[in-house]
């Protein structure tokens, strides 16, 4: 036997670092159209070629091609584009309040709006989502109303979680919007043990559970994959791969090399790639799983190809860890550019159109951000008391609570 | 009435509560078709169907995430962790979610969900079957935490965890499942069919979360203890001749401050007992706590007797074990103080 | 759109149960020789098909063939051989040692002798196991003296973990035998966690995982598969599918459905199932694994397909939950009978043989038991000192253990 | 002799550390390229090469295990988790694994290791940037447990830490990373390079661990603190006028038991501080230990000053934190007590 050579750690870099030119000719993209539909009661192990493309329907001349497209009318088109810009909008009024020390932290769904937005259309009333901090779009979409996300992001006195939690963690069950958590992953499985729930009760609603691309590295997403995958549970498993968590690119969540939708493949679980910038794409491919979860088929797993336009919150500066042409050099472009363009192109749209919608919106989150404002924000106006931060420990306040509340001087 | 065992208490609870709620279901490791590695569930997946009473994978955090999705719909699960000394890899649900949600949600979620999990030592489990965590619990806020110390209350506790709205420790003293312990682990264990807390209603009652029991009524020094302590205390005080109250406290979190208060004010003197190991274990929150509000009261130092400072040995067991002798000592020490 | 149909809950069941007919039918079992060898340099998303078939090198007549075939020579087998006879023995004694009370517990390796026994000859000196409770193989074939491993069993005054441990949680630092620890799956990691630190230092040695199939549903198998395959260290990630996980079949753990091979997939861990009743083929992929690690390719996965003949532990009696006759239906048999058979095909073994091996095994582990139990028994003679409890909790004692060990009477 | 922040401190004993002995390995999540969240990792991928300090996948339990498993290998693995919030995930890998490894394989394996994690409220982290887990630590046999107040004694208490044989967890106030922080919320913050405990010297030192430093010397009543509550306390105590001994503990475990007796048996009263929740925290088993060791001594009951039993709260985060009026308040209760 020869000598062995010594070994050497791998570890993965990102293909471009600040000053760099971003280059993503490695990412292969398919044309818009090209992959096929399964069935949905088509075997696991037959579409496992599903995890290694990209369901596309938005060609460049801005039409809607192939087997996926059509599951939307002009109408509902219209509507997702208007929720898109609403909720970029929303983002745009919230930052600049952060800025303004109105609060005292946000985080942007910049890039990826067509994802939570197109998601949300899919799904039926009763649903339940278990969200992280970056699906607003689903609450948006879904017609909560704007001043009450406000309102808890401000800790204002109208705020519906009595100011305890960190701006966007929002939750709002009748809205099928389960409480965001701050812990990464954790609400993965609480999504399957959501839907083992409806099943156990011969229900019919659904749950779908969301995740980053580097939280998949957390191993409550390994417990979600085995409890939906053994109980085929009534439950799509979101990941969005918006290529970057924090300062960490996707390869160090062995993205890349693999991709995450593939991770369903050693469960079983059939898991399909979508081009998370085509509204139409996602709406589609969500109602694929959807129907298959209802139809008592058990999990999906789709991952949403997309990218982090913005910085990971108001806590982070990207500029530090990556370069600042990537978002112009990704290549499935902007999501709301794009279902516009399709729009203008089949002849439901116009820039004027746009023009006054956009203008319309502005309005609209100004005068929902000045409801909420007038309830107080973090650092003016009404508060929430201190003394309701002793409820809801518990359903009933023990003793040793209702003391240390005296105590404390309420 | 009828005599039962711990464990017979336990499964005869599981029965009533799915027959009474629908909504309540039992998962965990083995404990579906084969009924658990204690027998605490056997006959209930048959009874109630394999959706009602399932084996889960061995995972954890899975299963009490699972569980607390589950609870969020409306369901009400009861799960199984196989030994406490695996909660470990389900800490962070149990804490940063199940124990949280109503909080964070202020209301919009909630988790009505029971983890029993057999707890502490005796049986020569080792490091990794012998465990008593019950101070990682009652440091976090938003869990309540009960530790039964006889098949009666170990029935009607477990009903009323179970019709409690928000998440609850059931910790079961697996030394205590077949007959009183007493910590003289060289003499035979009077098994429960011959013990009269082994008398348990096979009707539907609860024992109320928060509310502890006279174990043995004394003049002399309280004892504060939980589970199999209960039993090593009464042992110590009779072979002492100790004029010693002992308070089952039943539930740590919350904990019956009134009690103990009452108790310590009469005798003046107080010894905390438990097997898990001493920094930072209950019995150092339950001597803060009596020295805050009984200070004037007391004539001697409180005393704690625990467990060492190591991880639970193999064999040397009884050394590790906080056995009638040190009990004893401690009474000693606490008298003459 | 029509009404949802309601849902239920799916609850895996095994194939059959105390009272049924044990049928492994469905089990595809390709011939011996049948399954390819890929160069290990081989792109991992090229040899996919490794994981859905098994690697099988002795055919029923005792023949070795294939391109797995080969890697010992006949003195090696014969070792081998000896090793799982021994192993075998072995079990035997400590089973009737603890039910006549010299000790509280005791896992036997009935079944699966050749899974460890065979990996272990496939590593070098100084590479490092990871190993579950039922490893012990790797000690017996690596030499590591039968005394010491009763001793430890026996919690007497020579037991090399003094008493503080589980019977068969043993350690053993120099026979490349990482502390075994009562939490299943934690090991996992720990083994990459090695490899990496390996790699780091420019080392040439290698690591090797354990878990049982149903602990793969444990969390920290994810960990394990993130590191791995993301550092690429030098790793061999054994699964040791036994069929079983207590009362609980393999299906729970999202077995059967799926190979627990194709784990891998989802990492671009290249993954090999193994006939795990088979001594050569185990040797043979433990053997292309190691090299794999050694070159500085990465993590290999191994599922290693055996079946757990015995009970699980001694505090288990899995007549409770599965037909007695399943192990003589197991269609993959009796890795010594099988070993013996081939040796004796190729003229390099007899019955004769045999019965004298055996019968030397037999006093060897009676000595060693001798040997052992004059250091005492957990019931009796020697014992660890109790005063040795307080040590090595660190390595200075603090005062207040101390102290402790002082009030304990030490 | 530079002026450091704490964050700069800790960068320099991880640099110096690194320099110093090649087995110093250091990652987390964007602890590598891009330096960590906090930036304590600044530079040193660039200084010693991917293979030292590394970025690691979002899985505490991976990391802590794949830290367990180099310590066994015998490097020194040098690992943040984010927040101490998000250390729940590891907790198994570090109480079953890396806290039993020494004594379980009765040091045939050892584990050389130190969990860094960011502690504590302040910032309007809400519940999951602000958690205080000490007492979930002090509990744990085999675990130490270190609490810097300042920028030297964070540099030399975290050599001392890489340098330990045994597993180190230190907790890094947050509130303090910048300049002491004495509570007073509405006021601004003196940095650390205004302030004489900025001074660290550019040198390798190392503070030991299981000593105590007063911080304060006095008479009238022994203040035993950690982090950031040493600089509430100090301005509570010079507010009120009382001439408080203040114990920055800085190492929980081992503790410094010497220090604390000497100084309440001078004083005759104690109070304990910490932002941790109440129960069950590490002022329990403070409260617990003073009275075992100088009953005799005390001349009113133990006071505890802490975080509620709540999550800690997002706008609600002065009510919950611990400032100088409830310490005020607490001055006057043990004095007149
Ligand atoms: C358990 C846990 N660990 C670490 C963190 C800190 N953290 C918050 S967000 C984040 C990055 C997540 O990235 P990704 O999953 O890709 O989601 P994205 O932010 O890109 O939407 C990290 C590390 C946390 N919140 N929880
Ligand atoms: C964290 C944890 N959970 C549960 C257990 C209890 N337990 C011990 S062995 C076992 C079954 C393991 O089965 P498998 O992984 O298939 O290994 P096998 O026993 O078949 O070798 C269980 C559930 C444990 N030891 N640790
Ligand atoms: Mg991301
Ligand atoms: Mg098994």
């Amino acid at each position: 036997m020869t000598e062995p050579r010594p070994l050497a750690l791998h570890v993965p870099e990102p293909g471009c670092r600040p000053g760099d030119t971003p280059d993503f000719s490695d990412f292969e993209i398919p044309r818009a159209g090209a992959v096929r539909r399964p069935e949905v009661e088509e075997a696991p192990e037959d579409m496992r070629d599903m995890a290694f493309s990209v369901v596309r329907v938005l060609n460049k001349a801005g039409e809607a091609v192939g087997p996926w497209a059509g599951t939307l009318d002009a109408e509902a088109l219209r509507n997702g584009l208007r929720h898109m810009m609403t909720l970029r909008q929303f983002d745009e009024r919230m930052l600049k309040a952060q800025r303004q020390g109105k609060t005292s932290f946000y985080v942007q769904n910049l890039g990826e709006e067509a994802v939570a937005c197109a998601f949300r259309m899919a799904l039926e009333d009763g649903d339940m989502n278990f969200p992280t901090y970056r699906q607003a779009g689903l609450l948006i979409a879904g017609g909560y109303p704007m001043t009450q996300m406000m309102n808890q992001i401000y800790s204002n006195s109208a705020d519906p979680l009595k100011g305890r939690q960190l701006p966007v963690m929002y939750s709002a069950r009748d809205h099928g919007f389960f409480s965001v958590s701050g812990n990464l992953g954790t609400q993965f499985i609480q999504a399957v043990g959501w839907a083992m729930a409806s099943a156990i009760s011969h229900d019919t609603r659904i749950a779908a559970a969301w995740i980053g691309d580097g939280s998949t590295s957390e191993n409550d997403f390994h417990a979600a994959m085995v409890f939906a995958s053994t109980y085929k549970a009534p439950v799509i498993l979101n990941i969005v791969n918006n290529q970057w968590a924090i300062s960490t690119f996707q390869g160090m969540a062995r993205g890349g090399a693999v991709t995450f939708a593939a991770r369903g493949h050693g469960f079983g679980i059939p898991a399909i790639r979508v081009d998370g910038n085509d509204y139409l794409a996602v709406h589609a491919v969500a109602k694929w799983a959807a129907e298959r979860a209802r139809s008592g088929l058990g999990p999906s797993l789709i991952e949403h190809v997309t990218y982090r336009a913005g910085g990971h919150s108001t806590s982070d500066d990207p500029s530090a860890y990556r370069s600042k042409d990537e978002f112009s050099a990704w290549p499935l472009g902007d999501p709301i550019d794009r279902l516009k363009r399709h729009l203008i192109t089949i002849g439901e749209w116009s820039e004027d159109r746009h023009t006054q919608a956009q203008a319309e919106i502005v309005d609209t989150v100004r005068s929902a951000q000045r409801e909420a404002e007038a309830n107080g924000t973090l650092i003016s106006g009404d508060k929430p008391s201190p003394r309701s931060m002793f409820d809801d420990v518990f359903a009933e306040m023990p003793p040793h609570l209702r003391e240390q509340r005296q105590e404390a001087g309420y | 009435m009828a005599r039962m065992t711990m464990i017979e208490a336990i499964r005869n609870a599981h029965d009533l509560a799915m027959e009474r709620d629908k909504r309540v279901v039992v998962f965990g490791e083995d404990v579906g078709y084969f009924g658990g590695v204690f027998r605490c569930t056997a006959g209930l997946q048959k009874k109630y169907g394999p959706h009602r009473c399932f084996d889960a994978p061995i995972n954890e955090s899975g299963i009490v995430g699972a569980g607390i999705g589950m609870a969020a719909y409306g369901l009400k699960p009861v799960v199984e962790i196989q030994f406490a000394d695996y909660m470990y890899p389900a800490y962070d649900q149990i804490v940063s979610e199940a124990a949280r949600l109503r909080h964070r949600s202020a209301g919009d979620f909630t988790c009505s969900m029971v983890i029993r999990m057999p707890t502490g030592g005796g049986i020569f489990g080792g490091q990794t079957h012998s465990q008593s965590p019950e101070a990682l619990f009652t440091h976090v806020s938003g869990l309540k935490v009960v530790m039964p110390a006889n098949p009666r209350d170990a029935k009607g506790l477990l009903l009323a965890a179970i019709e409690d709205p928000d998440p609850v420790i059931f910790l079961e003293p697996k030394r205590l499942y077949n007959g009183p312990f007493d910590g003289h682990h060289d003499r035979p264990v009077v098994p429960w069919k011959n013990h009269e807390l082994g008398d348990v209603s096979e009707d539907y009652y609860t024992v109320p979360l928060g509310k502890a029991e006279i174990a043995r009524a004394g003049e002399a020094v309280t004892v504060l203890a939980y589970g199999t302590m209960v039993y090593v205390a009464q042992a110590a005080a009779e072979e002492a001749g100790v004029d010693a109250e002992i308070i089952d406290l039943r539930t740590l979190l919350p904990l019956d401050l009134d009690a103990i208060e009452q108790s310590v004010r009469k005798t003046g003197r107080c010894i905390v007992i438990h097997e898990a190991t001493k920094t930072s274990g209950f019995g150092a929150e339950l001597s803060a706590l009596v020295q805050e509000r009984c200070f004037y009261h007391l004539e001697a130092p409180i005393v704690r007797v625990t467990g060492w400072d190591t991880p639970y040995p193999h064999a040397q067991e009884w050394t590790y074990f906080p056995g009638p002798e040190r009990i004893k000592q401690a009474f000693t020490q606490v008298l003459e103080g």
